[in-house]
């Protein structure tokens, strides 16, 4: 209960609840859990995102939490276990597991379990009671680089990533690959920080990117990108001229950029982990659990969208520009590189 | 005045109840129902056979970590480092776990082997800096735990695996993991690196009790001067001291890599172990038995913090305010002896 | 060259604040005699406190709110550090041990009361942070202003400052020949006629409102928000400054100015043509293996203050 | 008539001990007041409980008549009492002026420390009471005679009239105490009162007007030193007949022992301190070394046990090279060291009494075998040890802390002792005992002679080294200047040369 602050006070009654819960589940009656992993059910980012997904798909059921639906926070890796156990011991039907810190757990937890079903966010896992769930990233990432590419003043653009993982290599080649389809002679600074939650990590490299003519930077990094947001801030606040931008991951990171009557945040690169969540849980219900699947969400399926709050920064053109590619990756025309390897021949085929 | 004995048991006790009554002032005001939450706590922990084999696995690394830091501590080495030696003894014990072939009675042993090599040596660093240019082991040993994070991490996408962020997983021939302490504990991660760590206490208990190495390691954490006037290697020693404290931190390593996970994934930070360790260690009082039972009570309060939100609402950092108030109470065991003896007094 | 010294000193500076506030604090309190691994904990409660007071009265305060929230995250941090103090110097805790709880506490309190308080694990960003300045005049001197000058934070002079002052207690006045003394050796204080616990009590407030200041900093210049990830370690690094500048208020200012410039190196390393080929891994962990190496080159021995990390009790010897 | 302190009754108390059971002490205005008893008798506490370190469970104390309550030393500091504390109380890497003026730092308006004030203050002190030292030195940088001038410029410049001085001479050598004995008499000559505790009845005689025997924690009486002597003080303190000449026979010297050649060895700071020495020594025969402190004697023992490497040289011990050993081959090769320094080097204070008896030969058959302790065997061996030597402990358990200085001394000796080494260096072995200690150690360390072992003695005390020697050699600057034997010098004539001036032509005949 302590995820909502408008649950506090009824601590009792949900713990009442939780009784009910168990002995009142009966077979149509789907229940649905989700284990965080480390970042928490508010780190405004997909964690936070699947609970809302999945606290919107209680509320259509006319559920509540800890009375068919519920999370369990991890606060290390350590946890993860021993929460999704006790969510299949107290009967959840489906276990979301969000974070491709997750998937070994999902993975065993599967085996051991074949009663109950699970799913992974961000990554992949082989069982037939388990979908896996990832999104198409570096779809967004390639609208993200599009949009950077029309914005930049001094065709200079920065990445920050956190930890150098193919997760994060997708949101790295996905822009890159956007950025050089729109004017190849644009340089990206590409740097990772290697933690998603050093601060003043990110604030170094942002400050040595903004002070290398760099005018536009992506953020794939958690918490180490609140140091990218709070140097543009800085620079802004001295400089209000200066054209400065960052570009959010996972959430819309329009609120992080706001420095007085200005905004940092050109735009974001939001995961609708909210849509797929509930997709899923969907499916559960209509009795076609997608079992040993696995699902992409991408621009079509409404995974992955483009912030469009920023409505001084982003201008109608960007808007055009993003749509007229998007158009382009909807019809196949063009093939969003997902690797280093693969980002090397798109920017040969150029 | 009463025995020393008796003390020994009673200042733990008196400081466990009263950080859990402390906790349950905190739940009070903010609140919560304490027997909700404590019932919570303890069925996290002992609930089932289930939380009883997690509890009991989450203590075996806390064991080593803690006997990591007890043993340098009784050296007067303050090994702040056991963090980044858990990380090169994880990497070591899955990467001999992945890459060798060969009968369990070979491979295991190898590859645990390879964590407590892997540890020791990350600690011979700070060891031989300390002996032979007196360079601080407490600097050192921060520097080293960045500079393991960085590098497992590294290896780990580099060498073990091509970019990806998770090792494969290592031959059943290295598993320390049982299926039949998991069947008799409902799946919990229980696995035979419980009988490592609890067999590691004994060692430590033994070399420093009984051994002339424990002599030695002793005197010169006490006097070096005295010590090397009797003959003895000061440098030496240190440098002992440290290595043996890495191999123990090294084998938590193993607990995770051949245990718990059967891999090592890149980490963005550090697994807490090596700093958790430290209070185990404290609170044990840096002797073998101690962090024993240290390692359970840690063990269980955090392996039961996590049923606090669910079963009570309660934020799991609560556990974490009862432990550091544990961790005050045993460390002001003088005031706590001072009462004991008042209260002895008054009642005669 | 002075490109380079153009980024890499304003970040170094900004990056080595915190840790110069913090380390301060350390000095003063094992200069006493009391071993404080607690400042990582004290940097939290900083970080803390000045997040969540600049959330609740930067409506009130406006321009005024980061200067009035550092000062009450450091009243509040001493205030917590007396804890530390009431264990290892009237209680005779191990000070590490009372360290240790401290560190643990502190973040179990910061993110219990953010739950509480906001209903989720971390705050949302402050509207009311540092800013960078440049300083009138001064920032026109060519080639100097414009590497320490411009674009600077008043708080990294602040903890410069700071720096200098501590230097001048510690070694100028009577207060702090006692504190020295304390820690050095208690008992010839005591004979002396001075109260080793008040001093040491006192000794540990500081570090309480300098490592807060340390946390508020951070977290007001770097971090913005608090949550349990906001302190990972810099309390540690503010440590080994301590130890690295020989538990000398300019030494450890200077161990952790160090720090900032090897982060901002090995952040600014691929940009130098030189080091451009070197793989990425070598930078990062470049920060930690040059204080390695600086200390086993020619830093060396330290010795901490004789009395540090022993309780005195009085009629012992 | 008025005193200026009277203590009245004192008792205090220790868990498990009454360290002083009704005490009575008081102190005429002017007068040097001794104050004598065995180890552990009481004296330190006594004045601890004056000085306000202590508050006694019982007593009072009154000060030029009036009753006063000293709870603490700043409430002694302002009632004038001073003390001069038996460890001194000095903050090692601070200079001079910094220990003198603490606590009480003259400022300037801006509240930094006067130092200039401090130092003219220092300087008006010294000049009028005779107490040299340089203002600006470290503690760490000074002698330790330095050190006690410091101590008692501390008490003078906090306006002290009664000065208490807790056995001030056992570290000093000859010449110190020769200068402190006139500094206590220019003390008196200005108006102040003095309270001193030794166990040097010489120099009790020599300054004291009246002494004050305590013996167990109890109060035996008050003499008048002009009408008694040093015989009387010795029994009034002990309880019975206490010999001062240590009864030997002739020495019998067998084949060479211990032969150093030309040895030069530098100091920590890199200096050289011992500068070519020669010695050589027999079995069956005790060496002392005579010398003033500092001139090499520490780096010669060091040397020799390996402590400390030689920068050329030669050491052999029985025709085997030892030179630049590790301190276990050294010993190994059939060396016994008692250090100077018992706390440093001589025990591992937190080990107990059994831990310590073995602590050269703790990895050796009966005490451990495979690398396993037999704790059986160790503390059946310290018991027969402190029977042996009569070491005052509750139990071979307890910790080396908490015995009391001379106790810890005759573990040490008993260890030493019974490892029957071939050579066995004695520093300073009876420093700060009691006589009654004193005679023990002595007779300890004939009887080795007797059986035919190398006794090598270095010690400032004049008294000992004639007293206990075969043969005396001279040390001054780094080399042996001269070879003596009791019979044929005084002590008039040791102190020249120790301090460096020719040797005679009839002298150097009774080199062997
Ligand atoms: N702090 C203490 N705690 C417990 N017992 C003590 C303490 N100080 C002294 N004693 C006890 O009191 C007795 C008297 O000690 P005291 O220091 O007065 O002896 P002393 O006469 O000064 O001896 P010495 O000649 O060796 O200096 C000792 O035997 C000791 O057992
Ligand atoms: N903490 C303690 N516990 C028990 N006894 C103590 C303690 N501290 C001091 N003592 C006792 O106090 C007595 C005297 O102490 P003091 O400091 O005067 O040493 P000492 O006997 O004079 O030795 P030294 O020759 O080293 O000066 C000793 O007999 C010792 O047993
Ligand atoms: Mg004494
Ligand atoms: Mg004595």
């Amino acid at each position: 209960a302590c995820g909502s602050g408008s649950n506090e006070d009824d601590t009792t009654a949900s713990d009442d609840n939780n009784d009910n819960a168990d002995n009142t589940a009966t077979e149509e009656d789907y229940s649905i859990a989700m284990v965080t992993d480390q970042g928490g059910v508010d780190d405004k980012s997909f964690n936070q995102s699947a609970w809302e997904g999945i606290q919107a798909w209680g509320e259509e059921n006319g559920l509540s939490q800890g009375n068919g639906f519920d999370y369990a926070q991890s606060a290390s890796k350590a946890d993860f276990m021993p929460n999704i156990t006790r969510l299949v011991r107290d009967e959840y039907n489906l276990i979301f597991g969000t974070g491709f810190l997750l998937k070994e757990d999902i993975q065993k937890a599967a085996e051991q379990f074949p009663e109950t079903y699970f799913a992974i966010v961000d990554d992949m896992v082989e069982a037939p009671n388990a979908v896996s769930v990832t999104f198409k990233e570096h779809e967004g990432s390639f609208l993200a680089g599009v949009a950077a590419a029309n914005k930049t003043n001094t065709n200079k653009l920065g990445f920050v990533g956190g930890i150098d993982s193919p997760l994060i290599k997708k949101f790295e080649t996905g822009f890159i690959a956007g950025v050089k389809s729109v004017n190849p002679d644009i340089e990206v600074d590409v740097q990772y920080a290697e933690t998603f939650d050093d601060a003043a990590k990110g604030k170094l490299i942002a400050s040595n990117m903004y002070s290398n003519d760099v005018d536009v930077i992506y953020h794939a990094s958690g918490g180490t990108g609140n140091g990218v947001f709070n140097q543009a801030k800085d620079i802004k606040q001295n400089d209000p001229d200066r054209e400065i931008w960052v570009i959010g991951v996972d959430a819309d990171q329009h609120e992080e950029g706001k420095i007085g009557d200005h905004n940092v945040t050109l735009t974001s690169m939001v995961k609708r982990v909210d849509v797929a969540v509930q997709d899923v849980a969907k499916m559960l219900q209509a009795g076609e659990f997608p079992g040993g699947e696995h699902l992409e969400f991408g621009i079509e399926e409404d995974g992955i969208s483009i912030a469009e709050t920023n409505t001084d920064a982003y201008t109608e053109d960007i808007k055009n520009a993003v749509n007229e590619w998007q158009e382009k990756i909807l019809s196949g025309d063009i093939k969003v590189p997902q690797t280093s390897e693969e980002l090397d021949s798109f920017i040969e085929a150029l | 005045m009463p025995s020393n004995k008796l003390f020994a048991l009673l200042v733990p006790i008196v400081s466990v109840l009263m950080g859990l009554i402390a906790g349950a002032i905190i739940m009070l005001v903010s609140g919560f129902s304490p027997i909700d939450g404590y019932t919570a706590l303890w069925n996290g922990a002992f609930g089932d056979s289930y939380t009883i084999g997690e509890t009991i696995r989450r203590s075996a690394p806390y064991i080593l970590t803690g006997l990591s830091i007890a043993f340098a501590f009784r050296t007067g080495l303050f090994n702040i480092g056991a963090e980044g030696q858990v990380l090169v003894g994880w990497l070591a014990a899955v990467w001999v776990g992945i890459t060798i072939d060969a009968p369990m009675y070979i491979h295991l042993p190898l590859a645990v082997l390879a964590a407590a090599v892997a540890g020791g040596l990350w600690a011979f660093v700070p060891g031989i800096l300390k002996a032979k240019l007196g360079v601080h082991e407490v600097i050192v040993t921060i520097m080293m735990n960045y500079i393991a994070l960085f590098t497992t991490n590294e290896i780990i996408r580099k060498v073990l695996t091509s970019g990806q962020t998770t090792t494969d997983s290592i031959a059943p021939s290295a598993s320390l993991a049982s299926e039949w302490m998991q069947s008799i504990t409902f799946y919990s991660r229980l696995h035979y690196g419980i009988l490592i760590a609890l067999f590691a206490a004994a060692i430590m208990w033994f070399i420093i009790q009984r051994t002339t190495i424990g002599y030695e390691l002793k005197s010169v954490g006490f006097n070096q001067h005295a010590s090397r006037y009797a003959g003895m290697n000061v440098s030496k020693n240190i440098v002992l001291s440290m290595v043996i404290a890495g191999m123990f931190a090294g084998l938590a390593g193993a607990m995770e890599g051949l245990g718990t996970y059967g891999n090592m994934s890149v980490t963005a930070g550090f697994s807490n172990l090596g700093f958790d360790g430290i209070a185990v260690a404290l609170l044990g009082a840096n002797t073998a038995i101690g962090v024993v039972f240290a390692a359970f009570l840690f063990g269980a309060l955090k392996e039961g913090a996590g049923e606090m939100p669910t079963g009570a609402g309660i934020p799991t950092e609560l556990v974490d305010i009862i432990i550091a108030l544990i961790i005050f109470f045993v460390a002001s065991s003088y005031i706590i002896r001072w009462v004991i003896v008042r209260f002895k007094k008054e009642g005669k | 060259m002075i490109e380079i010294l153009q980024s890499v000193i304003p970040t170094a500076l900004f990056y080595s604040a915190p840790l110069i506030l913090t380390a301060l604090g350390g000095v003063f309190s094992e200069r006493s005699g009391v071993v404080n691994i607690g400042l990582e904990g004290l940097m939290v409660m900083g970080a803390f406190v000045g997040i969540v007071f600049n959330l609740t009265f930067s409506d009130v305060l406006g321009a005024w709110t980061p200067w009035v929230s550092i000062l009450v995250a450091m009243v509040v941090s001493a205030i917590f550090s007396i804890i530390h103090a009431v264990a290892s110097v009237s209680f005779h805790a191990s000070q590490v041990v009372s360290g240790v709880a401290i560190n643990m506490l502190a973040l179990g309190i910061g993110v219990y009361l953010t739950k509480q308080w906001y209903g989720k694990g971390q705050t949302d960003m402050v509207a009311q942070p540092f800013y960078t300045t440049d300083i009138p005049l001064l920032s026109k001197i060519p080639v100097i202003g414009s590497i320490f000058f411009q674009g600077i934070y008043i708080t990294s002079y602040l903890a410069i400052i700071l720096a200098f002052v501590a230097w001048f207690v510690l070694y100028k006045t009577p207060f702090g020949l006692r504190l020295r003394a304390v820690g050095e050796h208690p008992m010839a204080a005591d004979t002396n006629g001075i109260n080793v616990s008040r001093m040491r009590y006192i000794a540990v407030i500081l570090s309480g409102a300098l490592g807060g200041l340390g946390g508020s900093v951070f977290a007001l210049t770097i971090a913005s928000n608090f949550s349990h990830s906001t302190i990972v370690g810099q309390g540690f690094m503010a440590l080994a400054a301590v130890i690295f500048g020989k538990w000398h208020p300019l030494g450890a200012m200077g161990a952790a100015l160090f720090f900032g410039f090897a982060q901002s190196l090995s952040v600014i390393g691929s940009n130098i043509p030189l080091l451009q080929d070197v793989p990425q891994i070598f930078l990062l962990i470049a920060p930690y293996v040059l204080t390695i190496l600086a200390l086993a080159g020619f830093i060396g021995r330290a010795d901490a203050p004789r009395a540090n990390g022993e309780p005195y009790i009085k009629g012992s010897r | 008539m008025e005193y200026v302190i009277e203590m009245l009754n004192i008792r205090k108390e220790f868990p498990g001990i009454v360290a002083n059971d009704n005490i009575t002490i008081q102190l005429k205005p002017g007068e040097i007041h001794a104050l004598l008893g065995e180890n552990g008798a009481g004296k330190s506490t006594l004045m601890n409980v004056l000085f306000g370190l202590y508050q006694p469970e019982q007593g009072e104390i009154r000060v030029k008549g009036k009753k006063a309550n000293i709870t603490n030393p700043n409430i002694a500091n302002d009632l004038g009492i001073g003390m001069v504390h038996q460890h001194f109380m000095l903050v090692e890497p601070f200079t001079v002026t910094q220990n003198i003026v603490l606590g009480n730092e003259p400022t300037k308006k801006t509240g930094v420390i006067n130092v200039e004030k401090a130092r003219k203050d220092i300087k008006e002190i010294s000049d009028r009471y005779g107490l040299k030292v340089d203002p600006d030195a470290k503690i760490s940088d000074i002698s330790v005679g330095m050190q006690q001038r410091v101590e008692i410029l501390k008490t003078l410049y906090r306006g002290a009239d009664v000065l208490i001085f807790d056995e001030p001479t056992a570290v000093l050598t000859p010449q110190e105490i020769n200068e402190l004995m006139e500094i206590m008499r220019s003390l008196i000559k200005e108006g102040k009162s003095i309270i001193l505790i030794t166990h040097k009845l010489k120099e009790i005689m020599e300054v004291c007007d009246r002494c004050t025997v305590i013996r167990k924690g109890k109060g035996i009486g008050t003499v008048n030193v002009a009408q008694t002597n040093t015989n009387e003080l010795a029994s009034l303190m002990v309880g019975r007949e206490v010999h001062f000449k240590t009864e030997k026979q002739q020495a019998e010297p067998k084949d060479t022992v211990l032969t150093i050649e030309n040895l030069v060895v530098k100091d920590s700071r890199k200096v050289d301190l011992v500068k070519g020495l020669n010695l050589e020594l027999r079995g069956g025969e005790i060496v002392g070394i005579a010398g003033v402190d500092g001139n090499g004697q520490s780096e010669l023992i060091e040397a020799i046990t390996g402590l400390r490497q030689a920068v050329s040289g030669r050491i052999k011990l029985k025709n085997k090279n030892i030179t630049n050993k590790s301190p276990r081959k050294v010993t190994e090769s059939g060396v016994g060291h008692i250090p100077q320094d018992r706390h440093r080097f001589g025990l591992v204070l937190d080990y107990s009494i059994g831990e310590n008896i073995v602590l050269q030969t703790y990895y050796k058959k009966p005490y451990s075998k495979a690398k396993v302790l037999n704790y059986k065997a160790i503390y059946e061996k310290a018991e027969s040890i402190i029977k042996e030597y009569d070491v005052r402990t509750p139990s071979v358990y307890t910790k080396a802390r908490a015995l009391s200085g001379g106790n810890q001394q005759k573990a040490i000796i008993g260890r030493e002792v019974d490892r029957s080494p071939d050579l066995l260096i004695a520093a300073q072995p009876t420093r700060g005992l009691d006589v009654g200690a004193i005679e023990f150690i002595h007779k300890k360390l004939i009887e080795e002679r007797d059986k035919g072992k190398a006794v090598l003695l270095i010690s400032f005390e004049l008294d000992e080294i004639l007293n206990v020697s075969d043969r005396i050699a001279v040390m001054f600057d780094g080399k042996i200047v001269a070879e003596v034997t009791p019979e044929e010098t005084t002590e008039q004539e040791l102190g020249l040369l120790m301090a460096g001036s020719q040797v005679k032509e009839g002298d150097s005949n009774a080199i062997q």
